[in-house]
C-alpha cells in the first residue's frame, strides 16, 4: 500500500503542480489553447503522424507569421494517447482546463469522440470530428458541441455511390450491379452500413457485406469471398493496417483496381506506398486536396520549414497531413468568427463554440485561409453541423494521389433524415431535451 | 463495623469481595484453543467455590494440605482460594521437579489431595503414590489422555466441582461458614524453598504476611484492577504467589496464563502486561536475544539502532526519572522512541508496561540500565520466600542499579554488624518452617528478625545494597575482598556468555568457568564460516576463547575503576564443555549456580585454573537434551587473561 | 486365518476381487479385504505394491474394472472422490498434499467444508449466519489442533513447515471432516524415529478418543505391527497375507516378500 | 515500526478473524477511507477524481473480479474484458428496456440495473467456465480467449444489444438514484467509490469464507481438494461465477459512469490483458494486491507521461511516450525481480518488517 | 455439376490458402514454441521480439542503405544481443520462480521493446522489400499467392533445419535436455545461462523471419506485433512443447478458420474467424487436454 499512497501522492503532485507551473502569460498578452490528442505511437502511429504534423505546424505557422489570430497567440500542445480509448480521456481531462481552458477537440479517434462526446457537453467544449465520429452528430440541437462538418460517414456512403452510378452510366444502370463493402469490424466500419442497405433498397443494386476482423491483418477469406461474389465494384471502410492489406488482397485476386474505392480514411498514401503496384489504380474518397501546390501549405514550408522547424517534413502535402491542415483552417475561421462576434481576442469554448456554427468557407475565405481548391464549400449553422459539404474521389498512380472527380454532395434527402431519427434516440435514452437554437 | 481491610484478611474473604465489587471484571484469562479465554471474578468464585465443597467431599479436613502440580493455569490458581476456603493448605510444587523432588515434598506436606495439571504429572504423582500414603485423591485438570485411568481416587476437575455443587445444594450456607472460620493469623500456604542447599524447606505464610504484603504493595505500585500480569513463572515460587495470586486479589487485576512454556514469548507480546516480573535471567535472555537478532539485520539498521541506544544510555534514565536533560538529547530521545525503543519494547511485549520488577538474584547493572533507558520502569525488589518476597522495594523516582531499594513500606531491615548479613522485619516474616522448628529458630529472632543469608552494605541515605550471599563472599588470600557473583554478573553482560562461575576465596588470584551462549556464539561462528559438531567442540575453540577473553578483559577494566574490587580481577579462565544444567543439580530451578557442587564437579578444573597449566582433563557425569544421561570427557584450555592496575576514580 | 476371532465390530468396508490396471500395467489384482468399525487397519508391501492404488480406489479416486466395494453395507458404484468424502472417509496423502498457500488454520477448516452451509451470498455479507457459522467450525477446529499440539503454527503458512509438523496438519485436516474412516497414505514416511513415534501415538490417540476406523498404509514393518489391529499385506498388487500382527509376522509368504531381495 | 501490537490480545475468534486484527491496520484503513470518501472529493482536481481516480477504481473492481478467479481459484482468464463488456451491455438493456418499449424514461433502479448486469456477466461467466473442468494452466486461457473474442464479435454483430445503434455504441443513461442525479466528476467518483469498497469488502468476506477456501484447495492442490470433499466443478464455476459479477459490474460502472457512451472495442483483448497484468503485478490472491496492480498499471503510465513536461523535459509527445513504455517494461521486470509474488507480498513482508521493527524477524 | 467442380475448386482454394495462412501463423507460433519448450516461459514478448526484428531489419536498410543481407546479419546480431540482454537482466534473476511470473516477465520486455523499437526506428509504416515475389500465380482458377507459396516453403524450412538442430548437434540435444531435466543438462556441460541465451536468439531468429514474411506482406508496422494473437490458439492446438505442434496447429487453425469464415460466416455475420480459431482450438482441448502432441497427464496423488 505504501506504493500506491507514493504513486498516488506523486501523480496527485503531477496534477496540483500542473497549474502551477504552468505560466500564466494571460496577463500579459492574449492567448488561444489548442490542445491536441495526438497518436505517434502505436499500431495506428501511421495515420496519426502526418495529422499530428499538419496542425502542429499549421499553427506554428500561424505564430510565426502571424504572431497569433488577431494577435492573440495560439498556444497549440499535443497529448499522446496511442490510439488508446483510456488514455485519450484522460489526456482530455489532464488538458481541459490549463492555459485558461481548452477552446477546441479534435481526437481522431472513434472511440475517443464516444467516450468525450458526454464530457464535451458538460464542460461545454466543441468537440470537432471532421470527417468521423458519430454519424448523426450532425444534428446540432442534439449534438450542439460536436462539429462533423463537411459531411458524415453516410453522407460519404451516398457519394460513392453516386460516383459509382456516374461511372456506371447513372443510377438505373445499377440496377443489376453488386456493391461490395468491406468494412472493419469495429463501431467504426459499422457505421456506413445502414445507409447502404437503405441505398440498396431504393436504388435495386446488390449490396455484399463482408466484415473484416479488427485489426485486418489476415483477410484471406473476405477476399476469397468476394472473389467469388464477383462484385462490380468494391467500397472499403478501413483504417490503419487493414488498407494497405486489402489493397494487396485486391490485386491477389485481380480485382480492377479503378473499381475499388475507399473511404477517406483508406486513401492516404500511408496505405497505398506499402502496398506498392498493387495500388497503382486505386480510388478512395477524401474531402481535402492533397499536393502542397496550395497557398497555406506554402506558407507552412515557408514560414516553418523555412525556419528549419516543423514537426515532419517528408508528410507535407500528404492527404492525412493537408486534412489535418485543412481542419485547422476551419478552426482558424471559427475563433475568427468568434472573435468578431464577441469583440474579445482570447475566446472562450463556449463562444469558439458559435464561432464554429457560423464559419462560411466560401471562395473568399477559402482564398484568405489560402486553401482554394482544396477543400469544398461549407456553411454550417447552429441546427446543422455539417454544412452541407461535398467531397472528392482520388486515385493513386503510383506516386501520388489525383483527383478523379467534380465535388461530390451527399443524398441530403437520406441522409437527414436518419440522421433525425438515430439523434432522437439519443436524446431519449440520454434522457436529454433538444439544445434550441436561435 | 471493620474495615475492609480487617474484613478481608483471607484470601477466599478478598474473592468474595472481588466478585461482589468487580462481577464481570476479568479476572483471568488462559490462551486456549487459539484465543484467550477469560474468566470474571464472578466465574472464578462460582469455580473456586464449588471445588473447595469438592474438597469437603472428598473429606478434606481444616489443615489438610492440598498439593497443586503444573503449570500455570487459572483452574489451578482456583485451587489456592478453594483449598483455603475450608482452611486446608494449598501447597504448590515445582512442575518441573522429579519425582523424587515431588515425593518429599508430598510426603513432607502430607498431603491430602492432589491436584494435577495433565497426564504426566498424574502419571508422575502415580509413580510414587506408594511412599506418600497420605494422599487420597488425585485431581487431574486436562482429561486428555486420562480415559484409561480407572483408579477410583482419580478424579477430574469437574467431577469434584460437580461433588461441590451437589454438596453446596445439600449443605447451604456451609460455604460462608467454612470461609468465616478463617482469620487472618492462619497458615495460609506452604511455599517450598527450591533451596541452594539441602532438603526444600516448607516456609509457612500466614493469611496475615500474604495479605497485608500484597495490599502494601499494591498501595506501594497503585496497581488497579485494570492492570495485566502474565504469570508464567512456577506456581509455586514465592514471587508468582505474590503477583499472581496476593496482588491479584488484592488488586483484582487480571492474571493471564500462556497457552504453553513454548509461546510464552507470543503470549508475553498478545498480552502486553502493565505490570510484569521476571528474574535478572530472563532479562538477561532477551538482551542476548536482541543483539542476536539486529546482527542479522541490514547495515543501517544496525547502525540506527546502536545509535540510539547510545542515545539511550546518555539520556534514557534521567528522561525516565524526571531528571533534567539537554533539548537536543530529548528531541533525539523521542526520535530513539519512535525508531527504536517503541518497536523494541514492542516486539518484546512491553509496550504497556507501568512497572516491571526483576528478583531472586542481582542483575548486571548494565542489562539494568539499559531496560531503564529504554523508558522501561524496571525496578529491582528484594525479598526471599520467608518474607513473602516483600522487603524492599525501589522508588520510581531513585532507581539504582547496585542497590535494591529501601525498606519497602512496613519493613525494617538492618545489617549484622559483624558478618554483613542483612535481616529484616516485616509484615511478611513467616510463621515458622512446617516440622522444622531448629531451622526456624536458626533463621528467625525471637523479636521477629529474619536472618537472610545474603551480604550487604546500606548506603547512606538508606538504600540497601546486595553483594553476594553472605556465605560466598569472601577474600583473596592477600586479603582483597572477593564478591563472585558480582563479576560473574559483569561477565555475563556479555551476549556470548550465558554463566560464569568465579573462584578466588583464599586464592592469590581469581578465576572463572565460562560457560558460552550456543545460540549467540553459534550465530557468531556461523557468521564466521567456523564449522562446529556440538556445543563442546564449539567451547573449545580458539576464536570463541579470543572471544571470551575479549570480554573478560573488559570486566577487568571495569573491575580496574572500581575501588573495593580493584585487587580481584580474573587471571585465568577456561570454557566449560558442557552448558551448566539445572537437570545436573548444578543450577536451581531458578537457575541459580550450586557453587558447592560445581566445585564438586569440577575439582580438576579449578585446580588447573590456579596451576600454570594450559589444559586440563575432565571426566563428569552429564544429562542430554534427550534425558539420556552420560559421561562428559574433555581436554579443557585454559587462557591466560590481561588484568590491569586499579585505577583511582576522579571522584 | 482366523478373521473371526478379532475383536468384535461390523464390517465398515469390504472390497472384493477387484482388480486395477493402467494400459498394461496391472495395479491391483483380485484382492478382497475388509475394514470393520473400530479398528486400525494396516496395508502393507513393498514399494509399488498396489498400496496407494488400493486407497484410491476406495476413496474413489481410481475406479476398478473389476470387482465392488461395499461400504457401510451398500455396495457402492463408481462415485467420485468428494461423494465418498461426503460419506465420511477422510484420508491423507503419502507426499503431503496440503494447500500451500493457506495457513494451517485454514488448511484444517477446509477440512470442515462439508459441514459448512452458508452460500455465496451470506459468504460476501458475512455478518450474521455465516459469521457464526465460520466461528463455531473454528471452535471445533481448535479442539484439532490443541489435540495434536500444533498450537504454534495454527497461523504459519504450511509451507514453511518442516515435513514432520505438515504431515501432523494433513491428518488434522482429515481429522477435521469428522470421518468414519480414516485412509492414512504413509503417515510416517521420511519422519524421524521421534517424529514416528508422536504419529503412533496421534493415531492410536484418535482411535481411542474418537473412535474412528483407520486404515493406514505402510512399507516399513515394524511400527505398522505395533498399533493394527489386523495388516493386509500386498505384493505386485496381489494380497499375500493377512490377520493378525503376528500371524503376519510370521507368514512365509510376507517374509519372502520382505526379505527375499527380489526387489 | 508504526506498529505497537503489544497487549492486542483477542479474547474470541470473531476478533481473531477480523480483516484487520491489529488496531494500527484499522486506523491506517480509516484515514485511507476518510481520505478517498473525504478527501480526494474536497481537495483533489476533476482530473484526478474524473480521469485518473474515477477509472482506476473501476478497473481495480475489475482486478479484484479476477483475482478471484485466477489469483484465489487458480483459473487464468483472458476474458475479462469481455465479461466486463457482458456487464456494461446488459445494463445498457436493462435500463433501456423500458424505453424500447415505448417508455418515457428507465425505470429499473440504477443500483438495481448494475447487479442485475452483474449477474448477467455471472451467467455468461460459468458458460464459459465449463471448460475448466478438463482444460487447465496456461491452456485453458483458450476457453477465456474463444469467450473474449466471440462476445466481442456478438456484441458487434447483434444489434439487438445496441437497441439497432447503426456504429454498436451504447448511450448509457443519467445516473439518477432515488431522485439524485450524480453529475459531477467528483459524485460520480463518490458513486464508483462506494460501489467499489462494499464490493472489495464482500470479495474479502468470500474468500475468507469456506467458499473462498474451496477455490484456494482447488488452485494449491486441486486433486487433494477433490479428495477431501470439494466439488471441482462446482468450485471452479463458483469461482466463474463471481469473478464474472465483478466483472459485469465493473463493465457497467465503466460505461454508465466513466465513459457513458461506449462501444464493444472498450472491452477488447488488452483490456482483458491489461487487468491480468494487475493481479499479477499486484499480486495474486490478494484482494489489496488488485488495487496495487491497478494502481501500478493504470497510474504509473500516467504518472510517467507526465513527469518529462512537469520538470520541463520537452522531447516531443512520441518520445515521452516511448521513454513511458521503456520504463514502465523495466518497472514490471524490477518488480518481479525484487519480489516475484507481487506488489501486495511487498507490502506484506514490508508490513512485517515494520512489525518486528528494528528487528529483522 | 459444373456447379459443384467450381464449388469444389473454390473450396480446394480456400482450404489451400488457409493452409497457407496456417504456416505464416506457425511462424510465430515456433518462436513461442522454442522458448516455452526449453526454459518453460511463454514468451508473451514474442510478437514484440518479430516487430523488433523487422524493425532492426529495415531500420538498418534505410540508414546504412545496405544490402537487405547485411541488414539480415546485422539484424540477427542484434537479436543475439537481445537474447543476451534478456537472459542477464531479466530471466538470470527470475530462476526457479512460477511459469504466470515469468510469463508476466516477458510482457515488460514486450513494454520495452515496443517502446525501444519505436525510439529507435519511429512508429511509421515501412514498406519492407528484400525481392519476394508479390501477386498471385493462377494455377487454372485457383489463385494462390506467391509470397505465401514462400512462406510456406521457409515455415518448412525452418521446421526441417530446427529438427536437424535438435536431433543432430551437441546443443541441440541439450537443449532437448534442458527441457526435459535441467539437472541432465547441466551434467552435458553446458550452462543453462548460455542455453537460454541460445534458444532466445534462435527464437528471434524466427521472430526475424516471421517478421520479414510478414512485413513483405503488411509493411513494418506497429501492429506487426498483434499477431502474436493469431498464434496464441495455434499454440494451444499444438500443444507449447512441440515443434511439429505448431506446424500441424497453424496448418488446422489456418484453414479450419478460413473455410468457417467462408461457409459458416456469411450465416452468422461473418468476422467470426478470430473467435472460431479459439473455440476450434478449445473444443480439441476438451478432448486432448494437453494439446495435440502433448504429453499425457496422468493424474496421482
Amino acid at each position: 500500500m505504501s506504493l500506491k499512497k507514493f504513486v498516488l501522492g506523486a501523480v496527485g503532485a503531477a496534477v496540483l503542480a500542473a497549474p502551477l507551473a504552468a505560466p500564466a502569460p494571460a496577463l500579459a498578452e492574449d492567448t488561444l489553447y489548442l490542445p491536441k490528442l495526438v497518436y505517434r505511437t502505436g499500431p495506428f502511429a501511421p495515420g496519426g503522424i502526418p495529422t499530428a504534423n499538419g496542425a502542429s505546424d499549421y499553427w506554428a505557422m500561424i505564430n510565426e507569421r502571424d504572431g497569433g489570430v488577431n494577435g492573440a497567440r495560439v498556444i497549440y500542445e499535443e497529448c499522446e494517447f496511442g490510439y488508446n480509448t483510456d488514455r485519450g480521456v484522460e489526456c482530455y481531462e489532464r488538458t481541459k482546463t490549463n492555459h485558461g481552458g481548452a477552446l477546441i477537440y479534435q481526437p481522431y479517434s472513434t472511440g475517443v469522440t464516444y467516450a468525450l462526446t458526454d464530457r464535451t457537453r458538460t464542460d461545454k467544449i466543441p468537440l470537432l470530428t471532421m470527417g468521423y465520429g458519430r454519424s448523426d452528430a450532425g444534428v446540432g440541437t442534439a449534438f450542439p458541441w460536436v462539429f462533423p462538418l463537411m459531411t458524415n460517414y453516410w453522407g460519404q456512403a451516398t457519394g460513392i455511390f453516386k460516383y459509382i452510378s456516374e461511372q456506371e452510366g447513372g443510377i438505373d444502370a445499377m440496377k443489376d450491379k453488386t456493391i461490395a463493402l468491406v468494412y472493419l469490424d469495429i463501431a467504426y466500419g459499422k457505421e456506413s452500413i445502414p445507409i447502404f442497405r437503405t441505398m440498396s433498397e431504393k436504388f435495386g443494386f446488390t449490396l455484399k457485406e463482408y466484415p473484416v476482423t479488427f485489426p485486418g491483418l489476415e483477410q484471406k477469406a473476405t477476399w476469397l469471398q468476394v472473389r467469388r461474389a464477383r462484385p462490380d465494384y468494391i467500397v472499403m471502410w478501413g483504417w490503419g493496417a487493414m488498407n494497405q492489406t486489402a489493397i494487396k488482397e485486391a490485386a491477389g485476386i485481380r480485382f480492377p483496381a479503378e473499381k475499388f474505392i475507399g473511404n477517406w480514411w483508406a486513401g492516404a498514401e500511408q496505405d497505398t506506398v506499402p502496398a506498392g503496384d498493387a495500388a497503382i489504380g486505386y480510388k478512395s474518397a477524401t474531402f481535402n486536396v492533397a499536393g502542397k501546390e496550395f497557398p497555406v501549405i506554402q506558407e507552412i514550408v515557408k514560414h516553418v520549414y523555412g525556419k528549419g522547424n516543423g514537426a515532419g517534413e517528408e508528410n507535407v502535402g500528404q492527404v492525412l497531413y493537408n486534412r489535418s491542415v485543412v481542419t485547422q483552417t476551419f478552426i482558424h475561421a471559427g475563433i475568427l468568427a468568434a472573435q468578431e462576434k464577441f469583440g474579445v481576442k482570447a475566446i472562450t469554448s463556449e463562444q469558439l463554440r458559435w464561432g464554429m456554427e457560423n464559419i462560411k468557407i466560401d471562395d473568399a475565405t477559402a482564398a484568405k485561409m489560402g486553401i482554394t481548391g482544396m477543400v469544398p464549400n461549407i456553411a454550417p449553422t447552429c441546427e446543422d453541423h455539417i454544412g452541407g459539404g461535398s467531397f472528392f474521389i482520388q486515385q493513386w498512380d503510383g506516386k501520388k494521389w489525383n483527383l478523379v472527380s467534380e465535388p461530390i454532395e451527399p443524398m441530403n434527402d437520406l441522409v437527414v433524415p436518419a440522421m433525425q431519427e438515430t439523434a432522437d434516440k439519443y436524446l431519449k435514452e440520454k434522457g436529454l431535451e433538444p439544445a434550441t437554437c436561435g | 463495623m471493620k474495615s475492609e481491610v480487617q474484613e478481608c484478611d483471607t484470601f477466599p474473604k478478598l474473592l468474595l469481595r472481588n466478585a461482589r465489587q468487580r462481577p464481570d471484571a476479568p479476572a483471568f484469562r488462559e490462551k486456549e484453543f487459539g484465543i484467550w479465554q477469560t474468566y470474571s471474578w464472578k466465574d472464578v468464585y462460582e469455580n473456586a467455590r464449588a471445588l473447595a465443597l469438592g474438597f469437603s467431599e472428598l473429606g478434606v479436613k481444616r489443615g489438610d494440605a492440598i498439593a497443586i502440580i503444573g503449570s500455570n493455569r487459572p483452574q489451578l490458581y482456583w485451587v489456592f482460594a478453594a483449598a483455603q476456603a475450608v482452611g486446608a493448605l494449598p501447597v504448590p510444587i515445582y512442575q518441573d521437579g522429579v519425582a523424587e523432588e515431588v515425593q518429599y515434598v508430598l510426603d513432607h506436606a502430607e498431603a491430602k489431595v492432589v491436584v494435577a495439571e495433565d497426564q504426566e504429572q498424574v502419571d508422575k504423582v502415580l509413580s510414587i503414590m506408594d511412599q506418600c500414603p497420605t494422599i487420597t485423591h488425585l485431581i487431574y485438570k486436562e482429561p486428555r489422555g486420562m480415559r484409561h485411568y480407572t483408579q477410583p481416587f482419580i478424579l477430574s476437575y469437574e467431577a469434584v466441582q460437580e461433588k461441590g455443587r451437589a454438596f453446596d445444594a445439600a449443605h447451604p450456607g456451609f460455604y460462608e461458614a467454612e470461609v468465616d472460620k478463617a482469620k487472618g493469623s492462619d497458615i495460609a500456604t506452604i511455599l517450598y524453598t527450591s533451596g541452594t542447599t539441602g532438603r526444600p524447606k516448607g516456609v509457612m505464610l500466614s493469611f496475615d504476611n500474604m495479605v497485608t504484603c500484597g495490599r502494601l504493595s499494591v498501595e506501594f505500585e497503585n496497581l488497579t484492577e485494570k492492570d495485566k500480569v502474565l504469570s508464567y513463572l512456577p506456581m509455586a515460587w514465592v514471587g508468582d504467589h505474590l503477583f499472581s495470586y496476593s496482588q491479584a486479589s488484592q488488586a483484582g487485576f487480571s492474571v493471564n496464563c500462556p497457552e504453553s512454556a513454548e509461546t510464552v514469548l507470543t503470549d508475553l507480546r498478545e498480552i502486553g502486561p502493565t505490570y510484569y516480573f521476571a528474574p535478572p535471567a530472563i532479562f538477561e535472555n532477551m538482551l542476548t536475544q536482541m543483539m542476536i537478532r539486529i546482527e542479522d539485520a541490514s547495515k543501517i539498521k544496525q547502525k540506527m539502532f546502536h545509535y540510539f541506544i547510545d542515545v539511550a544510555k546518555r539520556c534514557g534514565v534521567q528522561i525516565l526519572e524526571g531528571k533534567p536533560v539537554s533539548f537536543l538529547d530529548r528531541l533525539l530521545y523521542t526520535i530513539g522512541d519512535f525508531l527504536v525503543y517503541g518497536p523494541l519494547k514492542n516486539t518484546l511485549g512491553f509496550s504497556e508496561i507501568r512497572v516491571a520488577y526483576t528478583a531472586g538474584a542481582p542483575m548486571g547493572p548494565e542489562v539494568f540500565k539499559f531496560y531503564r533507558s529504554l523508558g522501561l520502569n524496571l525496578k529491582q525488589l528484594y525479598g526471599q520466600t520467608e518474607s513473602c518476597a516483600y522487603v524492599c522495594i525501589q522508588n520510581d523516582k531513585d532507581v539504582r542499579p547496585d542497590t535494591v531499594g529501601p525498606p519497602a513500606p512496613g519493613c525494617e531491615v538492618k545489617l549484622d554488624e559483624t558478618t554483613g548479613e542483612v535481616l529484616y522485619r516485616s509484615p511478611g516474616s513467616f510463621v515458622g518452617y512446617y516440622k522444622n522448628d531448629e531451622a526456624t529458630q536458626e533463621t528467625k529472632t525471637t523479636d521477629g528478625w529474619v536472618h537472610t543469608g545474603d551480604a550487604g552494605i546500606m548506603t547512606d541515605d538508606g538504600q540497601l545494597k546486595i553483594i553476594d550471599r553472605a556465605k560466598d563472599v569472601g577474600k583473596l588470600e592477600d586479603g582483597t575482598l572477593f564478591a563472585p557473583q558480582y563479576i560473574e554478573n559483569k561477565l555475563k553482560f556479555f551476549p556470548s556468555i550465558s554463566e560464569a562461575v568465579c573462584h578466588g576465596a583464599d586464592k592469590d588470584t581469581v578465576t572463572a568457568f565460562i560457560n558460552i551462549d550456543l545460540e549467540a556464539v553459534g550465530n557468531w561462528a556461523e557468521r564466521r564460516g567456523i564449522s562446529y559438531t556440538s556445543y563442546q567442540d564449539l567451547a573449545n575453540r580458539d576464536e570463541v576463547y579470543s572471544l571470551v577473553k575479549e570480554g573478560v578483559e573488559q570486566v577487568n577494566r571495569d573491575l580496574a575503576i572500581d575501588s573495593e574490587l580493584a585487587g580481584a580481577q580474573i587471571s585465568r579462565f577456561l570454557i566449560l564443555p558442557k552448558a551448566l544444567d539445572a537437570d545436573d543439580g548444578e543450577l536451581t530451578r531458578t537457575r541459580k549456580v550450586r557453587r558447592r557442587i560445581v566445585a564438586e564437579r569440577y575439582g580438576t578444573l579449578i585446580d588447573a585454573l590456579f596451576s600454570n597449566d594450559e589444559t586440563a582433563y575432565i571426566e563428569s557425569q552429564m544429562t542430554f537434551e534427550d534425558g539420556r544421561t552420560g559421561v562428559l570427557k574433555a581436554t579443557v584450555k585454559v587462557w591466560d587473561a590481561e588484568t590491569y592496575p586499579a585505577v583511582r576514580a576522579a571522584s | 486365518m482366523g478373521v473371526h476371532e478379532i475383536k468384535p465390530g461390523d464390517v465398515l468396508l469390504a472390497v472384493e476381487d477387484i482388480s486395477l490396471s493402467f494400459g498394461a500395467v496391472r495395479a491391483i489384482s483380485d484382492v478382497s479385504f475388509d475394514i470393520r468399525k473400530g479398528e486400525v487397519r494396516a496395508i502393507i508391501g513393498p514399494n509399488g505394491a498396489g498400496k496407494t492404488s488400493m486407497l484410491n480406489c476406495i476413496n474413489g479416486f481410481y475406479h476398478p474394472q473389476q470387482g465392488t466395494i461395499t461400504y457401510k453395507g451398500q455396495k457402492r458404484s463408481a462415485m467420485k472422490p468428494y461423494e465418498a468424502a461426503a460419506q465420511g472417509i477422510a484420508r491423507t496423502f503419502q507426499n503431503v498434499a496440503l494447500f500451500k498457500g493457506m495457513s494451517t488454520l485454514d488448511n484444517i477448516m477446509t477440512g470442515r467444508n462439508l459441514k459448512m452451509k452458508s452460500n455465496l451470498l451470506t459468504s460476501m455479507i458475512w455478518w450474521g449466519k455465516a459469521e457464526k457459522e465460520e466461528l463455531e467450525h473454528r471452535r471445533f477446529v481448535e479442539d484439532i489442533i490443541d489435540f495434536l499440539e500444533i498450537e504454534a503454527i495454527r497461523k504459519t503458512p504450511v509451507g514453511r513447515l518442516p515435513y514432520g509438523l505438515q504431515k501432523r496438519v494433513e491428518l488434522g485436516r482429515a481429522l477435521a471432516a469428522e470421518p468414519e474412516l480414516l485412509l492414512l497414505d504413509e503417515p510416517m514416511a521420511g519422519m524421524n524415529l521421534e517424529e514416528k513415534e508422536d504419529m503412533c501415538r496421534f493415531i492410536l490417540d484418535v482411535n481411542d478418543e474418537f473412535g474412528t476406523t483407520i486404515c493406514l498404509i505402510e512399507h516399513d514393518m515394524g511400527v505398522v505391527m505395533d498399533i493394527s489391529d489386523r495388516v493386509m499385506v500386498l505384493d505386485y498388487g496381489g494380497k499375500i497375507g493377512d490377520g493378525v500382527p503376528e500371524e503376519v509376522r510370521t507368514n512365509q509368504n510376507v517374509i519372502d516378500a520382505y526379505l527375499g531381495g527380489g526387489h | 515500526m508504526f506498529y505497537r501490537e503489544a497487549g492486542q490480545f483477542k479474547s474470541s475468534y470473531k476478533e481473531d478473524q477480523a480483516v484487520f486484527p491489529i488496531l494500527q491496520d484499522r486506523i491506517g484503513i480509516a484515514i485511507l477511507l476518510l481520505v478517498a470518501f473525504i478527501g480526494i472529493p474536497l481537495f483533489a482536481g476533476d482530473y484526478f477524481v474524473g480521469a485518473i481516480m474515477t477509472p482506476f477504481l473501476i478497473l481495480a473492481l475489475a482486478a479484484v473480479g479476477l483475482n478471484i478467479l485466477t489469483g484465489y481459484a487458480g483459473q487464468i482468464s483472458l476474458g475479462t474484458g469481455a465479461f466486463m463488456a457482458v456487464g456494461a451491455f446488459s445494463a445498457y438493456k436493462l435500463a433501456t428496456f423500458s424505453i424500447a418499449l415505448g417508455g418515457a424514461e428507465a425505470t429499473l433502479p440504477l443500483i438495481l440495473t448494475i447487479l442485475l448486469a452483474g449477474v448477467v456477466a455471472a451467467l455468461v461467466g460459468v458458460m464459459f467456465g465449463i471448460p475448466s473442468l478438463r482444460i487447465k494452466g496456461f491452456y485453458l486461457a483458450v476457453a477465456t480467449l474463444a469467450a473474449q473474442f466471440f462476445i466481442e464479435w456478438l456484441l458487434v454483430k447483434v444489434g439487438w444489444f445496441t437497441n439497432y445503434s447503426p456504429s454498436g455504441v451504447i448511450t448509457a443513461p443519467p445516473l439518477v438514484v432515488l431522485g439524485y442525479e450524480f453529475h459531477t466528476p467528483a459524485e460520480k467518483y463518490l458513486f464508483t467509490l462506494t460501489f467499489v469498497v462494499v464490493m472489495a469488502m464482500a470479495a474479502k468476506n468470500l474468500v475468507r469464507s469456506h467458499i473462498g477456501r474451496g477455490w484456494m484447495a482447488i488452485r494449491d492442490m486441486d486433486i487433494a481438494a477433490e479428495i477431501i470433499g470439494f466439488r471441482p466443478l462446482q468450485t471452479k464455476l463458483t469461482a466463474f461465477a463471481v469473478s464474472s459479477f465483478f466483472c459485469g459490474v465493473a463493465g457497467a460502472l465503466w460505461a454508465f459512469v466513466h465513459l457513458g457512451t461506449v462501444e464493444p472495442e472498450a472491452f477488447g483483448i488488452n483490456r482483458s490483458f491489461s487487468i491480468l497484468f494487475m493481479v499479477i503485478i499486484g499480486g495474486m490472491g490478494s484482494i489489496l494486491g488488485a488495487f496495487i496492480g491497478a494502481a501500478f498499471i493504470t497510474l504509473l503510465p500516467i504518472f510517467l507521461n507526465n513527469v518529462p513536461p512537469m520538470i520541463g523535459w520537452n522531447i516531443g509527445v512520441d518520445m515521452v511516450a516511448h521513454l513511458e513504455f521503456m520504463i514502465f517494461g523495466v518497472l514490471i521486470i524490477f518488480f518481479l525481480i525484487v519480489e516475484p509474488h507481487g506488489l501486495a507480498r511487498l507490502w506484506t513482508i514490508g508490513k512485517e518488517k515494520l512489525r518486528t521493527w528494528p528487528f529483522p524477524y | 455439376m459444373e456447379d459443384f467442380v467450381i464449388e469444389f475448386m473454390f473450396f480446394l482454394e480456400v482450404l489451400f490458402s488457409g493452409l497457407l495462412t496456417g504456416t505464416l501463423y506457425s511462424l510465430v507460433a515456433l518462436g513461442f514454441v522454442l522458448i516455452f519448450k526449453a526454459s518453460g516461459v511463454f514468451n508473451f514478448a514474442q510478437g514484440a521480439m518479430m516487430l523488433f526484428a523487422a524493425l532492426s531489419l529495415v531500420g538498418f536498410q534505410e540508414m546504412l542503405g545496405v544490402h537487405w543481407t547485411v541488414a539480415f546479419l546485422l539484424t540477427v546480431v542484434v537479436m543475439i544481443l537481445l537474447a543476451w540482454c534478456v537472459e542477464k537482466f531479466v530471466l538470470g534473476k527470475l530462476v526457479n520462480q512460477e511459469p504466470i511470473i515469468l510469463f508476466m516477465a516477458t510482457i515488460g520486455i514486450t513494454f520495452f521493446l515496443d517502446g525501444f523499437g519505436q525510439t529507435l526506428w519511429g512508429s511509421d509504416i515501412k514498406p519492407l522489400d528484400i525481392g519476394l515475389p508479390t501477386g498471385s500465380l493462377d494455377f487454372g482458377g485457383i489463385f494462390v499467392d506467391q509470397l505465401e507459396l514462400v512462406a510456406g516453403a521457409t515455415a518448412g524450412g525452418l521446421v526441417l533445419g530446427l529438427a536437424i538442430f535438435f536431433n543432430k548437434t551437441k546443443i541441440g540435444r541439450a537443449l532437448r535436455a534442458v527441457a526435459d531435466d535441467h539437472q541432465a543438462a547441466m551434467s552435458v556441460g553446458i550452462s543453462l545461462r548460455n542455453i537460454w541465451i541460445i534458444v532466445w536468439s534462435v527464437a528471434g531468429l524466427v521472430g526475424l523471419v516471421a517478421g520479414i514474411m510478414w512485413g513483405s506482406k503488411l509493411g513494418v508496422q506497429f501492429s506487426l506485433s498483434l499477431l502474436a494473437l493469431k498464434a496464441l490458439p495455434v499454440l494451444m492446438l499444438g500443444g507449447f512443447t512441440s515443434i511439429p505442434g505448431a506446424i500441424i496447429g497453424g496448418l488446422i487453425i489456418g484453414a479450419g478458420e478460413k473455410l468457417a469464415e467462408i461457409y459458416l460466416g456469411p450465416f452468422v455475420g461473418g468476422a467470426i474467424e478470430n473467435w472460431f480459431a479459439y473455440m476450434l482450438a478449445m473444443v480439441f482441448l476438451l478432448f486432448r487436454p494437453q494439446g495435440l502432441f502433448g504429453e499425457k497427464i496422468i493424474e496421482r496423488v
